[in-house]
């Protein structure tokens, strides 16, 4: 019998410890308990670095902007203005469709959109550092994947609209992109699977021989489940190429990282464990996001085996449509963020450079709008979910099966189509 | 008699038990401050403390399992995933130890648990925010497995659930969470304070688990559903203009089939109605079992109107709920046989 | 022909497969250096390289998942879950992602993948080494299920799965690897080499997916079995000398529909066996087809022997199993109504 | 399309790393990669210690003999004689037990047995740090946490052979043991779902503010399983009372502790990603697991929270009597073990601290033997799997539910009982 017993002995009462974010609601952001190494003051190992000898950068962060502007520090690297420029537009050209879908949801035209304002330099930087043929297993909210390739912005809003246009036939909920061809794939509704997955098709392309590496990615709130553990041992076992992202954006819906772990430890430590190195960066920085992503792909692609790295970011909007967060945390928790806004650095940087300015900020911008909108007029030609042009009704049958079965063929004619 | 949504419903539930019983606790994802991205954990926090009602980390798993282990203590945890999509990973710890811990102890340990999830679709929710599943629950000894289609029932049964000590799946159908739905999404949006089921009495009440409801009584076919379905049954059966008689299943492990040999003795005929995908979908069960109990009365083909065998599309949300349209037509179809 | 046993004819075919084409890997708990706890992948290491055929973790979620993510690639992975009582930590990977990501992705990203698993009772085995879960993979739009019966099936079904672009479950009866087994467990152990169907062709040979076998001609009853059951009704048939045709479905999904429809329009009379738990298993789909499609041929109830709805007993395994005692009475009832 | 592409890269093709044991049968026994610390050289820090203070415990093991059968350092306590005679008798009592049980399933008494030979001080020392009411949540190589409180082994020979008398009435595989009474949760045959469980019961202990602990079980294998995972996420946010035991027997059937992640890291070490303190400790050492053992349980008592052990420990028998070890170890790896065996190495201490002799251990093993042959005649009595009294046929139906539901009425009637 479950019984609940008096326990015999005479000791302290236990007590369950339940974690609480320092702030909620009504009261002043507070973020004092969040440690920011200086700019430039941490140490960049050459690849071949064993796990062990870089426990400390786990508990650090890799950061190449100082607060002037400066690129600075073993990170930085002498970059091209031209590719800054390109990084620049790119998150710029994200925060701005983010923007156009969440007015489009607003509008009715699509049932939900999830943006990833605050953490465009995470997607956008790391993109530079992969190659043709290198395969993103992505969640939700790494759109700027696709944006720093300048993938069509109208074939990403033909899917959020759910319209004819639709490669995906309307099949998948907004935002659930798919582009084999742009190295992005399948986005799963169910967190956490593709880590695994891309920890798979790593250990494929070193069965093969091939020099193709993977980049896995996840949400703080995330790491919980069981197939990032799963892929840690995986990838702690067979050494396969692929770069294990963990976006701490410091929410999962209204939950702060703390319930997932954050209060003891750090998620690059997570690593340890599994004897996999491990780096934590600051996600809003866009060099510091390059100069990792490009450290951790060359010891994938040098048959160096896995590396993680956390991207210590904010997640500065909703979680999505769905949510509001002055439920559960300061509407100013975002302004208040310690590691600033991403596009806002970049644009700073190029600006110390002496190669941007207030002008040619505000030009590009208004560009940007007009892409933007451009994109979405066209998308809309083709239809929003619930008006104009949509997938046809029989496709729903199809694709079930690469052939489609005869129960299939009968549940078709059953709905007369 | 308060009026009351679904929502309200099950909080009430929770609030109650949670008055009355210091064993019950409540957890899940977003559960705790925030009070679930349904709210229906709204202010259980506030009231009962955060060792009482808390969020937990984002591993469906862990949650079931820590429910087990709560369980096999001497609490009586009540657990909510956040979608019945997200189970998957939860589903070892349902099968292989909730379910089996009285067998395999022989009653030294229990799991009386309940296991809460939103259900079905209806709400533009894709693939992942709009699948029933609960045949993979019925499949289980060991497992209960209850759905409700009104706030009335949702909190009796929910009430009976948690005093339950058997483990007990609670699949709340989201569509219904703010109104009743009869499959018509063209039509203006109804709130359940026109709907009768909303009258919700206060306090502690329970409706025992495994005893269905006739929603309309008639003599001509039988028509079994559970969650959603039941209101599509009811426009459906009005719009068909047939005699029939719905029945709403409301537990479908343990099962009634008494109401259901009863109802099927004396119509002769049965529709089947559910939203999961058709193929092993609880409705073969119902089918087999119709058949099996009824066969000498039955006069036409059992008809099962069902989701497709096709995951749940987004754009054609429509195209592929069972919708009054399909109903209608598979009680001519049985009405004509 | 070269004589096989189950285990030879699956280790066969994965043999052939590995050096036809050299994007089909072989992976799970100790398949690789040790060769399988069974003995199916014995040698294939040795043979194929450690990358084509290796040992992993003990994690399900992580075998089914890194298998997606390698078909995902373009290989084609054919994964071991060591009894299929320990499939539920990856059935998440199975049913949100193998078997949805062709539809999710329209085509652009599918998984080729085999997840092979023993399946079934009869060797004392308890509930952790002893269930059938297909109903749990026939539920799922996107997987098909296969479960062969024999030697000579298993190498031609295996081949063809590894062949087939969609995710297959392939479910081997863990009872009749090293000979068939007819449900008397007193009687003598038969060998393969004392059945025909251990005839296994060399090389490369397939048996389409969702093609039934008619076992036995017979005009009075159908019976509808698959796995051990074929066995077991074979046997129960002689013993209880009526003239029903045995159908091993062989494949659960697709489902060989014409053949069964053909049988029960003719006998008009069905029994329907299998293994697992009664409630919501495969058997109800197959009694709601039956009835949907041959309803006016019926003549008597159609009859379910089946496993009980409890866990699978240790001692007592005799007890549960489904053997040709009860199939006899379920004939003789079926023949009686 | 899925499709393999040459890559357009030049680069040196990937390649998959499988590990591989040092030495496979037909070699001999190959240790030296085992680095083994000097008895007493790891240092006891407070219990109150900070998880990340005590890092280093991870990659080394406390061990408290020497080879001269001294007890040493800082783990070592001044312990009572009989308290260590009982521990031997617990420890050759398990032992004998084994035997016994082997043999019984050699002679068809049982279907499955499941020996836990050369890890015995694991179980048996950590049982005498637990308190009644305290609950273990075990694997199935735990028989030793029973023994060690003198468990009656008539009542657990009756579960291996699933006779009348066996309070499980026939339905667990042999060694599936349950008590509530001796805390002993119900052991599942899938592996790691009760590690979460022990979590879960500790937070239920921490909610009640009860003083009860609990203790959780797993091999190194079965880390890789998703719920050791969850486990440490759940314990890391709550810090409730349980002790996160990790069996390092080396083995996992025939994969070694390198296809788990052995590796590259220490089992321990899992631990500092989620801020968890943890030991690493010799499993073969009957004071250094009292000592580490004594030592969570202070911690979580003192609502300290979790603390992760490692025990380092050698699968000395074959898996189950369903394997052959020899297929994939050479035999005699065993007796190279470099930490020894634990029964000798207890009886060593005893000898040299005068407490004991070889006469007084061969008259203590004849005792045993009489003990457990008695035991095994008794429960013979009661049947054994396929002779004697069985539990009834009917029993099969009960339990499943608390109350019988119709279905099952239905069913035991079709049975015809
Ligand atoms: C298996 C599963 N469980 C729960 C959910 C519901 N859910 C969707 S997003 C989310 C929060 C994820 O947080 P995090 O991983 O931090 O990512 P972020 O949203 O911050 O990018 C939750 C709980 C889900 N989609 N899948
Ligand atoms: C979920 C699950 N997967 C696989 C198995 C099969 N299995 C039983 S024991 C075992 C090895 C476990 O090794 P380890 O955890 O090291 O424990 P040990 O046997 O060494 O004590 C395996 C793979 C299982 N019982 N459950
Ligand atoms: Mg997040
Ligand atoms: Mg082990």
């Amino acid at each position: 019998m479950n019984e609940i017993k008096a326990s015999e002995r005479a000791a302290t009462p236990l007590s369950l410890h339940v974690p609480e974010p320092a702030v909620r609601p009504g009261s002043k952001p507070d973020f004092s308990q969040v440690a920011i190494p200086r700019a430039g003051s941490v140490r960049r190992p050459d690849v071949t670095v064993g796990a062990h000898e870089i426990h400390d950068l786990a508990w650090s962060i890799v950061r190449v902007l100082n607060r002037q502007g400066e690129a600075v520090g073993p990170w930085a690297e002498a970059l091209d203005p031209a590719f800054l420029k390109a990084g620049l537009r790119a998150m710029m050209k994200t925060r701005a469709y983010d923007a156009r879908m969440m007015m489009a949801q607003r509008q009715g035209k699509t049932s939900f959109y999830m943006q990833c304002t605050g953490e465009e330099a995470v997607a956008c930087a790391f993109e530079t550092a992969l190659e043709k043929g290198d395969m993103n297993f992505p969640t939700y909210r790494q759109q700027g994947l696709l944006i720093a390739q300048d993938w069509p912005l109208v074939d990403m809003m033909n899917q959020v609209f759910s319209n004819e246009a639709d490669r995906l036939k309307g099949r998948q909920l907004p935002v659930m992109y798919t582009s084999r061809e742009a190295g992005f794939f399948s986005i799963s509704g169910n967190l956490a699977t593709q880590y695994i997955q891309a920890v798979g098709w790593a250990m494929a392309s070193a069965i093969r021989g091939d020099t193709r590496v993977a980049a896995a990615w996840i949400g703080d709130g995330s790491t919980a489940e069981s197939d990032f553990h799963a892929a840690l041992v995986f990838a702690s076992v067979y050494r396969p190429p692929v770069i294990l992202n963990i976006v701490n954006n410091q929410w999962a819906i209204s939950t702060s990282q703390l319930i997932a772990g954050g209060e003891n430890a750090t998620f690059a430590a997570r690593a340890h464990g599994y004897g996999i190195p491990s780096l934590r960066v600051d996600g809003n920085d866009y060099l510091a996001v390059h100069a990792a992503a490009k450290w951790a792909v060359e010891r994938a692609r040098r048959n160096l085996g896995a590396t993680l790295i956390e991207w210590v970011t904010y997640r500065a909007g909703a979680h999505s449509t769905s949510d509001d967060p002055s439920k559960y945390r300061p509407r100013e928790e975002s302004a208040a963020w310690p590691l600033g806004d991403p596009i806002e650095r970049l644009k700073a940087h190029l600006i110390t450079i002496g190669e941007w300015s207030a002008e040619r900020q505000t030009q590009l911008q208004a560009e940007i709008d007009d892409e933007v909108l451009a994109a979405a007029r066209e998308a809309e030609q083709h239809g929003t979910l619930h008006n104009g042009p949509k997938p046809s009704t029989s496709t729903i049958f199809e694709g079930v099966y690469k052939d489609m079965p005869r129960h299939l063929r009968e549940q078709r004619q059953e709905m007369g189509i | 008699m308060p009026q009351m949504t679904m929502i309200e419903a099950i909080r009430d539930a929770l609030d109650v038990m949670m008055t009355r019983d210091d064993r019950v606790v409540v957890f899940g994802e977003d559960v705790g401050y925030f009070g679930g991205v349904f709210r229906c954990t709204e202010g259980l926090q506030r009231r009962h403390g955060k060792s009482r009602c808390f969020d937990t980390p984002i591993s469906e798993t862990g949650i079931i399992g820590v429910a087990v282990g709560m369980g096999a203590y001497g609490l009586r945890p009540v657990a909510e995933i956040q979608f019945a999509d997200y189970m998957y990973p939860g589903y070892d710890q349902i099968v292989s130890e909730a379910a089996r811990l009285r067998y395999r102890s022989a009653g030294d340990f229990y799991a009386p648990i309940v296991v809460r999830m939103p259900t079905g679709g209806g709400i533009f929710g894709g693939q992942t925010h709009s699948q029933s599943p609960e045949a993979l629950f019925t499949h289980v000894a060991g497992l209960k497995t209850v759905i409700p289609s009104n706030p009335h029932d949702a909190k009796g049964l929910l009430i009976a659930a948690i005093e339950d000590d058997d483990p007990v799946i609670f699949l709340e159908p989201k569509r219904l969470y703010n109104g009743p739905f009869n499959g018509h999404p063209d039509q203006p949006v109804v709130p359940w304070s026109r709907h009768p089921l909303s009258e919700t009495p206060d306090g502690h009440y329970t409706i025992p688990l495994g005893t269905a409801a006739i929603r309309r009584e008639g003599a001509a076919v039988t028509v079994l559903a559970y969650g959603t379905m039941v209101h599509v049954a009811e426009a459906a059966v009005e719009e068909a203009g047939v005699d029939a008689e719905i029945i709403d299943l409301r537990t479908l492990v343990p099962l009634d089939t008494d109401a259901i040999e009863r109802s099927v003795s004396k119509t002769g005929r049965c529709v089947i109605l559910h939203e999961a995908t058709r193929t092993s979908g609880f409705g073969a069960e119902l089918s087999a079992q119709v058949q099996e109990r009824c066969f000498h009365h039955l006069e036409a083909p059992i008809q099962r109107i069902t989701g497709w065998d096709t995951p749940y599309p987004h754009a054609q949300e429509w195209d592929y709920f069972p919708g009054p349209a399909r109903v209608v037509r598979a009680l001519a179809a049985v009405m004509e046989d």
